[in-house]
């Protein structure tokens, strides 16, 4: 066991005794796992050690079998899933996860937090304020050109933007990435890791990354998962040297 | 009368050129029918298609049958009768589109057709408003009478009395179980059947049981039915639950042999899906049995056959539909016309001597004197007709039977 | 200015309203004789559903079999109010106890049942036409569409329901006029609804409310909300995770479906003059979803378009051909489904837009209403199987 | 005394009785497990393929009676092999030129096999009319098995019991302990997958939805000797086969077993203390209420999605 303690000021996401079973198989065992205000923390860890999971059971998405998560000293895990999101939860699937049909524009307007209701999105108003709003997130995120492109024509790259933006959009508290960079090329990660110091500013960040390059140049804290548990936990070099992690990832 | 085309408001103006457009070019004589000098339309509303196909086959058959015989024996008041058939595809709007086209557009001087309750009631409405005239075959629950409709199978009462009476007489049966499809026709041949067991024949009914129209899972009435033991099992289930009914009751071993039961619903053509071997002994009550033994209706099983072909069976009402041409040819013949209004009038009254069943005469209230008949189930199919009533008068509103 | 052209669709589906409007306000009325137009008012009746499915289907992705039972229940009521009417003790006379609908009278009910008696308000009537099938509706939704029960689900479950249904207004004749329905409806308010005059006037007033619904339709598809249902088709993860209840919107998508239904059932009562549980069975269910399906699920025009062809289709084929329209049915039901998946506004899009605009010289039309049904749309039911 | 083992006998054979239900149920539902649980398809046409081999016994039972009377006892068997061969060869086709081109699209081919349902029964009413027709069972298979003097057993019904005892076996062992069976799933699972390691997935798909015809069909044949063979016949089960696919959960034949089980238990139930109708209402309505619980039937595997 790895119990991992932390004396600093109460952190933002706090994970305690999380456990989830498939039928029998615990894919995430009996997890710690503490967020700091304004922290980028990167979760490693080899395929099938739960780490998507376990962004899955934070946003809701699947329901702990036991433990708690503890958001800004609310639980998440009673929590229906568009009220973790309204809670300041935002969460970046695997595959980019986008509405192709609809332009950039609209893409990000869809995550604007109003009409957020039936009666609310039947009189949503495309206000200036909303306007101002989609042109400055579209900025951030590199596709302030790009208002009006089609987004099934946008690149892999520019699509996984897209979603950090829909994201941006509802202003979350908690930002959690699954695999950010996948399918970009070095220019764009490069550009993806400035973003996503820009955007920590105020919020914590959560992102799984394979990429290690990556990992380093955006991770405050690293922690590796292996088995549904932590298995070390610290900065980037600490981790990288730990005898376990690397039993872990060379194997036998 | 009205006038069929009523052309009053402004507003129809204009449809007026449609309606001249789309006439079929029918030669309207004043009563405003299709007819002309040396021909007479007439409608035949039946389902071809749908879950009612099975049943109403007979009757389409029968009908075409009769109007070919009377137009080879020189038509009605000298014009040959053409049909115009439609398809009321199971579906009782489309019977209700179907009659107002035949009635309105086709402008028929008489519809032979429908063969459910439902088919029937929803027509009915046309039938009155455009003034119409309706030959309904089949046996139905009664409760109803009107000017538009000469009914010329049997009401409730006729079918279930006089059999009721039989078997209490010959079976010396005091405990019924009643069973049926669920709908208006059981029900209320049901309702009627027990007023009868319980305040004439100081019966009891010991139990009574209603299946949705298409089950096919009768285990646990046949259980029941052993449980309870009646003397008879008083059936009037239809359709496809009809043939699943006979054959677990018969692989129960419910079999004539150990179980008395007595049917409304089962006629030579209900027998060809279920298999006479599956309900041998059982009796069903009937007006019409295919071997009848009387030569009106070896001429007619003979003339069937061979238009049919030598397997063709005919059942209750399809003897009852190859009725309705030759009534309404009789009760022309003595209006002298074609006018519904005057068919109407000159029908009570009308006799045909030369009906399979032998003889019936229409009554003030549109339905028929007939006989009512017991048969017995052969595993050929057939049946063996081995009781046979007075002639009964029809009685749609049965008074202490409601 | 904008809102109103998105309301109308823009320039080219103004167009496409205008025309329709014109095929039935004008055209039939002035072509058809009294007992066809009345027949296209009885299609119209259709319609309402077909809309109903385009938005929830088409747009929601929500195929729901079920929608028979809405008709259904809306034209109960109002073929209920009807009924009493047409039941006044002067008329019912000969009956044991005059002044209930004759099959109560059969069926040895002396009273009128407390579910009728409300019933002889018209104004609770036209409120319980819309009322009841939406509460339904709400009801079905809330327990489905909460529990995300999933697409394949969903269907299965609701055309159960509409078994349900049918089975039990088949067993409590007493009170519903079991198999035969509640037939011979006459007048509504005095008004003698079966004069030629009744006929058409209630033809346009069909009418009307169908184009009502449409503009309905209209206004929610070009709302945030109808962004959000085809959002929701394509990505629902995505939408529930950009905070939005995804049950909510299905469940108000469905209730809207609902409410036009059961105003074309209202309608049919009247025009045609009876209702039956004939309508709200399984096989006039998937019959309303072919109208959608044959007129294109993603246009609220081409579904009435389509209810009208199908039906003058039957009534054609089966006049003519009894022995071969159930082939031609089945046949295009599945040519359309195969290779036409979205209906004739889709071939209207892909062929005769570009026909009519070179024809009239002029430059083939920019975007059309109609997004394309991607199968990719759908190849997420497959995924999301468990 | 005497009413009391009556009354024994009378729950024994209603409890045979829901047994013998649920044989029914589980035949319709094992040619709609394969293919709606396994492949995911929705065939509205399900019925209709049991109507072709229900039409296909009654052809070998009237061909038996012209030509070779004595070979009636025995007939039987002859005509559940064909039905499986005739209903296979009718899905073998219907998935070449249909199905396997909208396997993208679900609830289109809920809409496509309902035209097909259509077509199917306008066919057989062109080729045997609209009446119904009924295939002679052979002899031993009617009446009754006395195990003592109360209890009667229908034998049709032991009959129907053993064949769905087989039939479930032998789904069972190809699904689960052949190569086929292998195949199957791993090409439900992952179709691209399946392809690249190299199975014939066009070819695992034929043979899938075939082999689901054909086992509709043999059910076709045996409701021969306890319901009716008409155009629409198939139809009437549709409905009901589906819930019980839907509600054991559509990918376990276990759950499909079980929950043809449930259901044929409740409505036999039911059945004997209320109207018929009433227990079919009370039948559908649990089945909706428990989906509603547990949405994906009762035998669903907890994965990650």
């Amino acid at each position: 066991m790895t119990a991992v303690g932390f004396e600093m000021k109460k952190p933002v996401l706090a994970i305690e005794g999380l456990t989830v079973s498939f039928d029998g198989f615990k894919a995430v065992d009996n997890l710690n796992l503490y967020i700091d205000r304004n922290e980028v923390r990167v979760v490693i860890g080899p395929n099938g050690a739960g780490k998507t999971t376990v962004l899955d059971l934070i946003c809701g998405k699947t329901r702990a079998t036991s433990g708690s998560i503890q958001f800004d000293g609310q639980e998440l895990t009673k929590m229906r899933e568009y009220n973790i999101v309204r809670a300041g939860v935002g969460r970046k699937f695997q595959n980019p996860s986008i509405y192709e049909n609809l332009t950039v524009f609209e893409n990000l307007e869809m995550s604007y937090p109003a009409g957020r209701k039936v009666w609310g999105a039947l009189f949503f108003k495309r206000s200036a304020q909303v306007i101002a709003r989609v042109e400055e997130v579209a900025r951030e995120i590199f596709l302030g050109d790009l208002l009006q492109q089609q987004a099934d024509l946008l690149s892999h790259g520019q699509k996984q933007w897209l979603e950090i933006g829909m994201l941006l959009m509802q202003d979350p508290e908690l930002l959690m990435l699954d695999e950010p960079v996948a399918g970009m090329s070095v220019n764009e990660r490069a550009q993806t890791a400035e973003l996503l110091n820009r955007i920590s500013q105020g919020r914590s960040v959560l992102v799984i990354e394979h990429d290690m390059e990556f990992v380093k140049s955006i991770a405050h804290k690293v922690t590796v998962l292996h088995q549904g548990k932590v298995l070390a936990e610290g900065s980037m070099e600490s981790v990288q040297s730990n005898p376990k992690v690397i039993e872990v990832y060379l194997g036998h | 009368m009205e006038p069929r085309l009523i052309r009053s408001k402004p507003l129809l103006a204009l449809s007026l050129l449609a309606a001249a457009l789309f006439s079929q070019g029918v030669l309207a004589d004043n009563e405003g029918l299709a007819v002309t000098a040396t021909e007479v339309t007439v409608g035949q509303l039946h389902s071809a298609t749908g879950t009612m196909a099975i049943s109403e086959t007979g009757s389409i058959q029968a009908e075409r049958l009769a109007i070919e015989q009377i137009n080879a024996s020189g038509g009605i008041l000298g014009r040959q009768i053409k049909v115009v058939q439609e398809d009321g595809a199971s579906d009782w709007p489309t019977f209700a589109e179907k009659a107002k086209k035949l009635l309105v557009n086709d402008k028929v001087a008489a519809v032979f057709g429908c063969w459910t309750s439902a088919s029937r009631k929803a027509v009915l409405p046309i039938f009155e408003k455009e003034n119409g005239l309706l030959y309904y075959p089949t046996f139905y629950e009664g409760l109803e009478q009107s000017k538009n409709v000469i009914y010329t199978g049997q009401e409730a009462t006729q079918q279930i009395l006089a059999s009721l009476d039989w078997i209490a007489k010959t079976k010396g049966a005091k405990t019924f179980y009643l069973v049926g499809s669920d709908y208006i026709w059981p029900r209320t041949s049901m309702k009627i059947a027990r007023k009868h067991i319980e305040n004439v024949l100081h019966g009891t009914v010991v139990g009574e049981d209603y299946y949705p129209l298409g089950n096919t899972q009768f285990g646990s009435l046949i259980n029941k039915v052993k449980l309870k033991k009646p003397d008879v099992v008083f059936a009037a289930v239809v359709g496809g639950s009809n043939v699943a009914f006979y054959k677990q009751l018969n692989a129960a071993g419910v079999n004539s042999s150990k179980q008395t039961l007595l049917t409304l619903s089962v006629t030579e053509d209900e027998l060809l899906g279920i298999g006479g071997e599956n309900m041998a002994g059982f009796y069903a009550s009937m007006k019409y049995f295919q071997s009848l033994d009387n030569p009106n209706n070896k001429a007619f099983v003979e003339a069937f056959k061979a238009k049919y072909g030598k397997d063709a069976v005919i059942g209750d009402v399809t003897q009852a539909a190859y009725l309705g041409p030759w009534l309404w040819k009789a009760a022309v013949e003595k209006a002298g016309s074609f006018d519904v209004d005057k068919v109407v009038a000159a029908s009570p009254g009308i006799e045909l001597k030369t009906a399979p069943e032998g003889y019936v005469k229409v009554h003030e209230n549109h339905h028929l004197w007939s006989k009512s008949r017991i048969g017995e189930v052969l595993p050929n199919g057939q049946f063996k007709v081995i009781y046979e009533s007075d002639l009964i008068e029809p009685n749609p509103f049965p008074k202490g039977y409601q | 200015m904008k809102a109103l052209d998105k309301l109308l669709g823009g320039q080219q589906n103004l167009i496409g309203i205008m025309l329709l409007a014109v095929l039935i306000l004008v055209v039939f009325p002035l072509t058809l004789d009294a007992f066809r137009l009345n027949m296209v008012g009885k299609y119209l009746t259709y319609a309402f559903v077909a809309v109903g499915l385009v938005l929830c289907w088409g747009y929601g992705g929500i195929l729901s079999l079920g929608q028979g039972v809405f008709f259904g229940v809306g034209g109960y009521c109002m073929a209920m109010f009807l009924k009493l009417e047409a039941s006044d003790p002067q008329s019912t006379k000969i009956q044991s106890t005059p002044g209930i609908p004759d099959f109560m009278d059969w069926n040895q009910i002396t009273e009128l049942p407390w579910l009728w008696q409300p019933f002889h308000s018209f104004t609770f009537t036209v409120f319980a036409v819309i009322a009841v099938p939406v509460l339904l509706a709400f009801i079905i939704g809330i327990a489905l569409f909460k529990r995300r029960v999933g697409d394949v689900y969903f269907s299965i479950v609701t055309q159960a329901i509409a078994l349900i249904l049918t089975v039990l207004i088949v067993g409590q004749q007493g009170l519903t006029g079991g198999v035969n329905g509640i037939t011979d409806l006459k007048t509504l308010l005095g008004w003698d609804l079966r004069t030629d005059s009744a006929k058409m006037i209630l033809y346009f007033i069909s009418a009307g409310l169908l184009f009502g619904c449409i503009f309905i339709g209209r206004f929610i598809l070009a709302s945030k909300l109808g962004r959000l249902l085809m959002a929701m088709r394509d990505k629902e993860e995505r939408v529930r995770f950009s905070g939005y209840d995804v049950a909510s919107f299905k469940i108000f998508v469905f209730c809207v479906a609902a409410a036009f239904s059961a105003i074309g059932g209202a309608m049919f009562a009247l025009q045609v003059g009876f209702m039956s549980p004939s309508f709200v069975g399984i096989v006039p269910s998937i019959e309303m979803v072919i109208f959608a399906a044959v007129g294109g699920r993603m246009s609220l025009l081409g579904a009435v378009y389509g209810a009208l062809l199908v039906n003058y289709g039957k009534t054609y084929f089966s006049e003519s051909f009894p022995e071969l329209w159930l082939y031609l049915m089945g046949g295009l039901f599945i040519a359309v489904v195969m290779y036409f998946p979205n209906g004739l506004a889709g071939l209207w899009d892909s062929h005769g837009r570009q026909a009519l605009a070179k024809l009239l010289r002029r430059k083939p039309a920019p975007k059309a209403e109609i997004a394309p049904v991607t199968p990719k749309a759908e190849t997420k039911i497959l995924e999301t199987q468990p | 005394m005497e009413w009391l083992s009556e009354f024994g006998a009378i729950a024994a054979m209603q409890g045979f009785n829901g047994l013998s239900v649920f044989c029914v149920l589980l035949l319709m539902a094992l040619g709609l497990a394969i293919i709606f649980g396994q492949m995911g398809v929705i065939n509205m046409a399900h019925g209709e393929f049991l109507t072709i081999g229900a039409y296909t016994t009654y052809v070998c039972s009237s061909l038996t009676a012209h030509f070779a009377p004595s070979f009636q006892p025995y007939y039987f068997f002859f005509a559940i092999a064909l039905s499986f061969l005739v209903a296979g060869a009718v899905g073998w086709l219907v998935e070449w030129a249909m199905i396997s081109r909208l396997y993208k699209r679900p609830l289109d081919t809920l809409l496509a096999t309902w035209g097909l349902s259509l077509v199917m029964q306008q066919t057989f009413r062109s080729v045997f009319g609209a009446r119904e027709v009924s295939a002679e069972p052979p002899a031993w298979l009617m009446g009754s098995v006395n195990f003592t003097d109360a209890i009667e057993i229908p034998r049709n019904g032991l009959f129907m019991m053993g064949l769905t005892l087989l039939l479930t076996a032998t789904i069972f062992l190809m699904l689960y302990r052949s190569r086929w069976g292998l195949q199957v799933r791993a090409t439900v699972q992952n179709r691209l997958m399946s392809r690249a390691v190299g199975i014939n997935t066009r070819k695992v798909d034929r043979m899938t939805f075939a082999l689901g015809c054909g086992v509709a069909g043999v059910a076709g044949a045996a409701f021969t000797t306890i319901g009716s063979t008409g155009p629409t016949a198939g139809s009437q089960y549709i409905v009901d086969t589906f819930l019980v696919v839907v509600f054991g959960g559509a990918q376990s034949l276990f759950g499909t077993i079980a929950s043809a089980f449930l259901i044929a238990q409740t409505q036999s139930l039911s059945e004997f203390f209320l109207s018929g109708s009433m227990a079919k209402v009370l039948t559908l309505s649990s089945v909706i209420l428990i989906l509603m619980l547990r949405p994906q039937g009762l035998f669903s595997i907890k994965v990650r999605k």
